[in-house]
């Protein structure tokens, strides 16, 4: 027909076929999005891995949409040939997050797995890892949850020095030179 | 020893003449200050020709010396380590973070004031204090050994409940084992 | 009755009755083999050197009696012997076919007697093979792998065993008599070839019972897989039965024309000992690696009589008694760590030394005498071994000999550190101390190598006399033993043993009164988890000692030597052969009509060609 | 009773000496270093200084009788080579107790040292010690080897074991050994940069590495009693290389100038050197050591 | 009744022939009755022998009145008396064995069975002592069909197929036998052996070898020479054991008696010694590396056999006096250990169907006093001290060394190594292997435990202390070596 396909486009329909109601998104180029669900990402890494060449594993972080209630995995791969990055993103209830363990597939994301599990409480079922990662008998809510109240924490916890100035929030000072607005979902959460 | 500090004996001072002069030194370089010591120790400044070596482990060093900022978790460390160093030892704070957690005040994760913990003969300001700063601090605590008055290892060995109890408050599951003291 | 065969009676007739007696009565069993053996020992030390028998067997002339050359190894065997089974009433308590054990045993001890008080080849040879089979029985007792190892062991024993067996009756004849003064007497007279062959021949068989190189394959596994209370036996004494048939063949079945068997011998011996140091090296089971240890040490022994000066022989024979002292001491003390721990892979255990301190304290002994150092026993042979090297002009020698014992220093370090040094774990806080009739044993041998560093008199009193019988006179002053504490060499040079006793203790008495005095109060004791680790903090349970890839360095340094074992030789060599006998057994296919063929074919052959060949 | 007391007297007047002489050298050591890394650098008394603390440092924890036991084993060790090695040719009171012993009773009493060392890290269940001793232990078999072949090269040339026989053939033929045996100079030199276990064969102490290796877990007295040994052990293989290979020293000046150009050698290779590899140590020592060695051996037969 | 030789032969064959008639009276007598023969043979052999060797004579017995060389006699010589014994004695040990063997098969067979090992028995004594050389034929015919029989005994098809091997194989042995004393007679006219040899310097060179090569073919067979000897391990494999023990102890040994005696005596041709020594040599070689490769417990044990029977094929062929005194030492060592070994071995594999030697493993615990029998006898077979086989592989080996066969001397060492290999494989998967296979054990009766006892008494005992019998078997050879002394004792008979 005539058509000519970019690379990107080429493997956002190499995934469709593979994989049913698979969402996947040009976004610019060498770059592509995956919406997956939770129980598809193992196999669209695996097939991503074995078949179409993605050798590499980059990054897999997690972003917590506190508003939806959600937790948002994202696995970054990419392909040594093609030179994509390919993102695989899976949204998580926040309730008692779980995901399928896939440090079988590359063994690197052990060390992303514990991580997230420290800092987001993400539980990946079947993982064997070291129990503590960075923080070492943290007993408090997972501190990078959105809904943690750092400050609160540090006063709780550590002594602090007399006299000390410069202690103070400075985003809103930060937003009002930039010209940005604070979201109000944010302010709930501001320190002021 | 250091009760009386007008009345050095002569074998009190011949002792603090070597120790002052022989400073083996720990650097527990977990925070950024440890990029300030190879300049220090090395030919632009070097510290060697004060009598201040680097030691290996704990067991042959006098002086701990901590670069920057200390996490709960190096703090553990950190405690371990002074610990194991026998006495006489000297323990020297280094750098903002040290004094009063500097840019970290606010960090869930970094403590804020080193001597709550263990105690400090002598405290370099800055961020990062450069080696000039890092050498007036030798000199400083020089003086001090000089002057039979640095005895944070007294300190510690008095107030060591004192002392358990901060490090307890924020090494929740006391993980050290009861073994030097 | 005679009291040689009463000896042979008690020993054979006890081992027998040891075995019923365990059927019937087991309790009874460990003190009656205990008894026997302390009686026989009695009787051989009563028995004197002039006793002897002569008989006649299907013609064949006999003559039993001890010389002084074999009333030394003697001593060895009784008090190995008897120590060793004092050792073993309490090591192998509670294991099965006990009776099957001790019967061997005292088979095996019998045995080296009857080689020890042989003057004849053929009763040599008879008590040979009973010692073969009888220790083959030992080295099989536990069963695991038998077929390999046990297989290996025998295969090896009876080449050995039947090159003696062709050389011996070669040697008859020729000379038609059996017996070691006429064969010694009129050895020179036969032709050189025959002559040559014959001490080949021979040393061959003793080559395999004292594991030198390239017959040592059986040795490892078969020393470290047999019991413990008879691997001292068998590495202290029973390994002396061949270097006892070297000293007899090289000093009086071979001339002086024939220098270059020495050579040979000598240099053989230190490849053997080069190669097993550092295949001991790498071991890292404790067992195993005194296996190889052994190996080495009797390289040494055989170095030195090779070397065939006064020095030197004198060096091998003293160090072939240390051996047996130390080396039974070391596989004592392994086997007490076994008993108590239940293994003896070092990169398991860790940190007995608090546990079994006088476990330790033998086994420190033990190692200082192997690795040579002053002023231990080990260090009076290595020095006249040495020195009788340098100056009889083998220079090349010493140096592998250094090589060798400078390399056994690594393993030396490596079993004291694997079972009793590094972290102390709690998984062994229950080990207990070794029982008393473990530890006895131990410590007397220790206190023989104590002694013998300083006052070695009273062991090289028997060697003089032994080595006047192999014609070598003695230029010792005649002294006590106590007196006897200044080693000369040929040139003069000499080291002046108490001096080097008096400097080392004083200076370590001194030194340790002052380090502990100093500061005495705040003197105390922490653990081995209290350790400087970079901040980390250990728990009871991590075990941080290192033992996994102990020396890897050195192993990468000496890697082209171990790439091809001589074992893998061997094996090859056993593969083709069996590939050749299954061929040859197609030869039988079943089939009648092919039998048939054979027996026509067979006799048309031999009438076409009988008559042509035969004569008729 | 007057030959006793001056043989005691001697004894202790040849261990301050050695103690002395050590230490001034392991200044000029840190000194030479400074020096040509362009540093100022300590000044060369700064080791009696190390030391003195290092004794009068009060809590002394130990991981058992081996350890206490250790720096024990380590200066008995160079006190009684130190006792066997003749340091002046002339007078008594240097003497000792060289006359009874010999060039392998010495090798052997060198490593006793090593080995008594090794067992009191041993005990300490640091593994950083273990490591260390393991690399120690397996370096000295490198250099062990080209030493002995000098040292047997020398004996076999001369017909003599002992040091004082060495001594006396350097009297009688007025050249120093390192002329007539070259060859077992040659190894017997390379083979000491070894037994200094300066850069670059210090890999057994490697701070960085092994954090100090044996001694990780030794300090206060002990690590004080270790660096005591550690001065006197060096002026003993130094007067023992002036000994055989230098013709010996007449009187103490002569010794210093001696032992202090030896000292030089490996300092100055040390300094310009990166550090080998265990195994690169071992074959290091094997090539070319060996290689001299056997030349030597050769050179002395024939 | 006067003690003869006659009796040897007469009186198990008529044994032979009762023996169906008594197990009409009771089923009991079946079994008694060879014993009772047995034991009065052994008996006899005992005083005879004491006779011969102490009146230094041997003893001719005519029979039907025709002297030598016209009838036929018996001849109780030194080595045919030795080995007349020591087939009654062994019989006897034998029979003890199979008392109680095989209970359950039916009285017809045990009849069978009995009939046919008194005429086997009969047979090869027959051969050994008979002094005419048809005669000795007729045994060897009488000794051929009933061991026939006897390997079919079990009626397998295994067992009827190697019957047929030795059928095969044997009537070749006897057709060639029967050729060469037909040609021999046609040569010499007489068929008394002394006679033959006396008058063997006439006969023509030419037929004398061709004479010769057909005895050596057909004694070779039935001594199991290489390559002779297909059919023996089939026939060993599939005989009930005791018959094995027989065949190995006693069939074989009448085989190479008939062969050196006929090589001694008749002709006493030194050139075809070095024939017999290579073909010893070889025999005894290729038997071993094969037993090596067995997988099943008596073949093995019967190429065993075959490599004994090549060492002593090796020793006569050396034929130095201290060689014949080896090799009939030999004889009899192998007769008690080999026998001992089937004994025991029959046992360990009793309810085996494949006879493997994978069956045995950790049969020690089950079966100890059998296993512990088997194993002494493989220490004796294999030559080592305190044991008997060890004497006679150590005269072996000095008669060779006197004659310098020094490359003999290293294969019979090389090949005893090989036979330290399988023997001691056994050994291992008897005691050192955990028993896994479900196969019943059999827990030998009384009398055979006491039968094997006997042995490896006699085995331990002659081993200790051979002079015990070193004095006869010294008679022996130097009987077999002195063919004018044999010549002269059988044509003097009845002279005065």
């Amino acid at each position: 027909m005539g058509t000519t396909y970019s690379k990107e486009e080429i493997l956002a329909q190499q995934l469709q076929t593979a994989f049913e109601h698979l969402i996947t998104e040009v976004v610019r180029k060498d770059t592509v999005f995956a919406f997956a669900t939770k129980e598809q990402v193992s196999s669209i890494l695996l097939y991503a891995k074995e078949k179409l060449g993605y050798i590499s594993f980059v990054h897999l972080s997690c972003v917590d949409w506190l508003e939806s209630g959600e937790f948002e995995l994202v696995y970054i791969i990419w392909s040594p040939e093609t030179k994509i990055n390919l993102f695989v993103k899976t949204r998580l209830d926040r309730e008692n997050p779980s995901m399928e363990n896939t440090d079988m597939i590359w063994r690197q994301i052990n060390t992303y797995q514990r991580e997230i599990r420290e800092m987001f409480g993400v539980e990946f079922p079947g993982f064997v890892g070291e129990k503590e990662f960075i923080l070492e008998d943290w007993e408090d809510a997972p501190p990078m949850r959105r809904d943690f109240d750092t400050l609160e924490y540090v006063n709780d916890t550590f002594f602090e020095r007399e006299g000390r100035e410069d202690k103070q929030d400075v985003r809103e000072r930060i937003a009002k030179r930039s010209g940005e607005e604070i979201p109000d979902f944010a302010k709930k959460y501001s320190r002021e | 020893m250091y009760n009386d500090k007008n009345a050095q004996t002569i074998v009190d001072y011949i002792q603090n003449f070597t120790r002052k002069n022989s400073l083996f030194m720990l650097a527990y370089g977990t925070g950024c200050g440890a990029i300030e010591l190879p300049a220090t120790l090395t030919s632009r400044y070097d510290a060697e020709r004060l009598g201040v070596r680097g030691a290996a482990t704990p067991r042959q060093a006098d002086l701990l010396l901590i670069t920057g900022y200390l996490s709960t978790k190096t703090l553990k460390r950190v405690i371990r380590v002074y610990e194991q160093m026998q006495d006489p030892k000297y323990v020297i704070g280094f750098g903002s973070c040290t004094i009063n957690g500097g840019m970290y005040w606010d960090s869930y994760n970094t403590i804020k004031l080193l001597d709550k913990y263990i105690p400090v003969d002598v405290y370099i300001n800055g961020c990062m204090p450069r080696p000039e700063s890092v050498i007036s601090g030798f000199q400083e605590l020089k003086r001090l050994i000089a002057a039979g008055k640095a005895d944070g290892a007294k300190k510690y060995k008095e107030n060591l409940e004192w002392y358990r109890e901060n490090q307890k408050k924020v090494l929740k599951n006391w993980p050290l084992v009861e073994y030097n003291w | 009755m005679n009291s040689l065969i009463l000896l042979l009676i008690l020993m054979f007739g006890g081992a027998l009755f040891a075995f019923i007696l365990n059927k019937f009565v087991p309790a009874l069993r460990d003190i009656f083999v205990v008894l026997l053996m302390l009686g026989v020992s009695y009787l051989f030390f009563s028995t004197g050197i002039s006793n002897r028998l002569n008989f006649d067997v299907l013609g064949i002339h006999m003559q039993w009696g001890f010389t002084s050359a074999s009333y030394l190894f003697g001593i060895i065997v009784v008090v190995l012997g008897s120590l060793a089974l004092i050792y073993s009433t309490a090591y192998m308590k509670g294991k099965d076919r006990l009776g099957y054990f001790y019967m061997n045993f005292l088979f095996s001890i019998g045995a080296m007697l009857g080689i020890l008080m042989s003057r004849d080849l053929i009763s040599l040879f008879f008590f040979w093979e009973i010692m073969t089979w009888s220790s083959y029985f030992i080295v099989i007792y536990s069963g695991n792998d038998v077929d390999r190892r046990g297989l290996k062991y025998m295969i090896f024993s009876a080449i050995g065993a039947y090159s003696m067996l062709m050389a011996i009756v070669i040697v008859n004849s020729f000379i038609g008599s059996f017996l070691l003064e006429d064969v010694f007497a009129s050895i020179f007279a036969i032709g050189s070839g025959y002559q040559i062959a014959i001490a080949i021949l021979l040393m061959i068989g003793f080559g395999v019972k004292s594991a030198m190189m390239p017959l040592h394959v059986w040795a490892p596994r078969a020393y470290s897989e047999s019991p413990m209370s008879y691997t001292a036996v068998f590495s202290g004494a029973l390994s002396k039965m061949g270097v006892f048939g070297f000293a007899l063949v090289l000093f009086n079945l071979v001339s002086t024309q024939n220098w270059l068997i020495n050579e040979v011998v000598a240099w053989l011996a230190a490849i053997t000992s080069v190669l097993a140091t550092f295949y001991a090296v790498i071991q890292s089971d404790a067992k195993k690696l005194l296996a190889y240890s052994s190996i080495a040490q009797i390289g040494y022994i055989i170095i030195g009589l090779a070397s065939n000066t006064y020095l030197g022989v004198m060096a091998g024979l003293f160090l072939a008694v240390l051996h047996a002292v130390f080396k039974s001491t070391l596989f004592m003390a392994v086997g007490a760590v076994e008993r108590q721990v239940g293994t003896t892979d070092m990169t398991k255990i860790s940190g007995l030394i608090r546990r079994m301190p006088w476990t330790f304290v033998a086994t420190l002994i033990s190692i200082i005498a192997l690795a040579g150092l002053p002023p231990l026993g080990g260090f009076v042979g290595k020095w006249m071994l040495y020195e009788a090297l340098i100056t009889s002009g083998h220079y090349y020698l010493v140096i592998m000999v250094f090589l060798s014992s400078t390399a056994a220093f690594l393993y030396s370090y490596r079993i004291l550190f694997g079972m009793f040094l590094g972290q102390e774990e709690p998984e062994f806080a229950h080990v207990k101390e070794a029982p008393l009739s473990m530890l006895i044993p131990m410590l007397i041998l220790s206190g023989i190598s104590v002694l013998s560093g300083s006052h070695p008199g009273f062991i090289l009193e028997p060697i003089q006399s032994a080595m006047a019988s192999f014609g070598f006179q003695s230029n010792l002053p005649h002294e006590s033993w106590w007196e006897l504490t200044v080693l000369f060499n040929t040139w003069g040079d000499k080291v002046a043993l108490v001096n080097v006793l008096t400097s080392i203790v004083g200076v370590f008495l001194i030194a340790l009164a002052f380090i502990t005095i100093k500061g005495y109060k705040n003197q105390r004791y922490v653990t081995t988890k209290d350790i400087s680790s970079s901040g980390e903090i250990i728990q009871p349970e991590d075990n941080m000692t290192f033992q996994i890839d102990f020396y890897k360095p050195f192993e990468r340094a000496i890697w082209p030597l171990l790439k091809r074992k001589i074992d893998d030789y061997y094996t090859d060599f056993g593969k083709g052969l069996e590939a050749l006998f299954d061929f040859v057994r197609r030869f039988y296919n079943g089939n009648g009509q092919f039998y048939a063929i054979y027996v026509m074919a067979f006799l048309a052959l031999l009438l076409i060609a009988g008559t042509k060949y035969f004569g008729f | 009773m007057n030959t006793i007391l001056i043989q005691i007297l001697g004894a202790l007047a040849t261990i301050l000496l050695a103690f002395i002489v050590g230490m001034f050298y392991g200044g000029a050591h840190r000194k030479v270093i400074a020096r040509i890394q362009n540093r100022v650098g300590p000044p060369i008394y700064q080791n009696f200084i190390d030391v003195l603390k290092l004794y009068s440092k009060e809590t002394s924890i130990n991981h058992g009788v081996m350890q206490h036991m250790g720096p024990v084993f380590a200066i008995t060790a160079s006190i009684t080579s130190l006792m066997f090695v003749p340091i002046l040719t002339d007078g008594n009171w240097f003497s000792n107790l060289n006359f009874s012993g010999d060039l392998v009773f010495l090798v052997y009493m060198m490593v006793f040292g090593s080995l008594g060392m090794a067992l009191g890290a041993g005990q300490t269940g640091n593994p950083n010690s273990a490591i260390g001793v393991t690399r120690g232990l397996s370096q000295m078999v490198g250099y062990e080897i080209p030493f002995v072949m000098a040292m047997v090269a020398l004996m076999t040339q001369f017909h003599t074991t002992s040091i004082t026989g060495m001594i006396a053939v350097q009297q009688q033929s007025g050249t120093w050994l390192m002329f007539s045996n070259p060859f077992a100079f040659m190894a017997a030199i390379m083979a000491m940069l070894g037994m200094f276990s300066y850069a670059p064969f210090d890999i057994v102490t490697a701070p960085a590495e092994v954090s100090s290796g044996p001694i990780s877990e030794f300090g206060g007295k002990y690590l004080g009693m270790m660096m005591t040994s550690g001065s006197i052990f060096a002026f003993v293989k130094l007067a023992l290389f002036v000994d055989i290979f230098m013709g010996g020293a007449s009187n103490l000046v002569v010794l210093v100038i001696k032992t202090f150009a030896l000292y030089m050698i490996p300092v100055l290779y040390g300094v310009i050197s990166p550090r080998y590899r265990t195994e690169q140590a071992i074959t290091y020592f094997w090539k070319w050591p060996l290689f001299f060695g056997f030349i030597a051996i050769l050179y002395a037969a024939f | 009744m006067v003690i003869s030789p006659v009796q040897y032969i007469a009186i198990p064959l008529i044994a032979a022939f009762l023996i169906p008639l008594f197990g009409k009276l009771n089923k009991e007598l079946v079994r008694i009755i060879p014993g009772l023969v047995l034991l009065y043979l052994s008996y006899i052999s005992v005083v005879l022998m004491n006779q011969v060797i102490s009146q230094n004579t041997m003893i001719v017995e005519i029979i039907a009145g025709w002297r030598p060389p016209w009838g036929i006699n018996l001849v109780f010589s030194p080595f045919s008396g030795f080995l007349a014994s020591l087939f009654s004695m062994l019989g006897f040990i034998i029979w003890m064995y199979t008392y109680n063997f095989k209970r359950e098969v039916e009285d017809a067979q045990t009849e069978k069975f009995y009939v046919l090992m008194m005429m086997l028995i009969t047979g090869t004594i027959g051969i050994v002592l008979t002094g005419d050389i048809f005669n000795m034929f007729v045994f060897l015919e009488i000794t051929a069909i009933s061991a026939y029989s006897l390997t079919a005994f079990y009626r397998e098809r295994d067992g009827a197929e190697a019957a047929f091997k030795y059928l095969l194989v044997g009537s070749f042995a006897s057709f060639f036998i029967l050729l060469a004393i037909v040609l021999l007679y046609s040569q010499v006219g007489t068929l008394n052996m002394a006679d033959i040899a006396q008058k063997m310097p006439d006969v023509n060179p030419y037929m004398k070898g061709v004479i010769l090569m057909l005895f050596f073919v057909g004694f070779g067979i039935e001594a199991e020479m290489f390559p002779l000897n297909g059919w023996a391990p089939d026939v060993y494999t599939q005989a009930p054991g005791p018959i094995g023990a027989i065949f190995a102890g006693m069939v074989v040994k009448a085989g190479i008696y008939g062969l050196v005696r006929v090589i001694f005596t008749l002709f006493d041709v030194h050139e075809i010694f070095p024939l017999l020594m290579i073909m010893g040599v070889i025999t005894m070689a290729v038997s071993e590396v094969i037993a090596l490769r067995q997988g099943k417990l008596k073949r093995m044990l019967a190429y065993s056999s075959i490599g004994q029977m090549g060492l002593v094929l090796v020793a006569f062929g050396i034929g130095t006096h201290e060689a014949v005194f080896a090799a009939i030492f030999l004889m009899f060592n192998h007769a008690v250990i080999k026998s001992l070994l089937f004994l025991s071995g029959t046992y360990l594999v009793y309810h085996s169907k494949e006879k493997n030697i994978s069956d045995l493993d950790g049969i020690g615990k089950s079966l100890p006093f059998t296993s512990f029998l088997f194993a002494l006898g493989s220490l004796a077979i294999v030559g080592l001290p305190p044991f008997a086989g060890f004497w006679s592989k150590l005269y072996i080996l000095m008669a060779a060394a006197d004659v310098r066969l020094i490359a003999v001397i290293a294969i019979i060492l090389a090949v005893s190594v090989v036979e330290i290999v399988y023997y001691f494989r056994v050994l291992h998967r008897i005691y050192f292997r955990e028993r896994i296979s479900t196969i019943e054990i059999k827990i030998p009766s009384f009398n055979a435990k006491i039968s094997m006892l006997i042995l490896a008494i006699v085995i331990i005992v002659i081993g200790v202390y051979p002079d015990l019998i070193s004095g006869l078997i010294e008679r022996a050879a130097t009987d077999l070596l002195d063919k004018q002394h044999y010549i002269q004792s059988v044509l003097s008979v009845g002279l005065h």
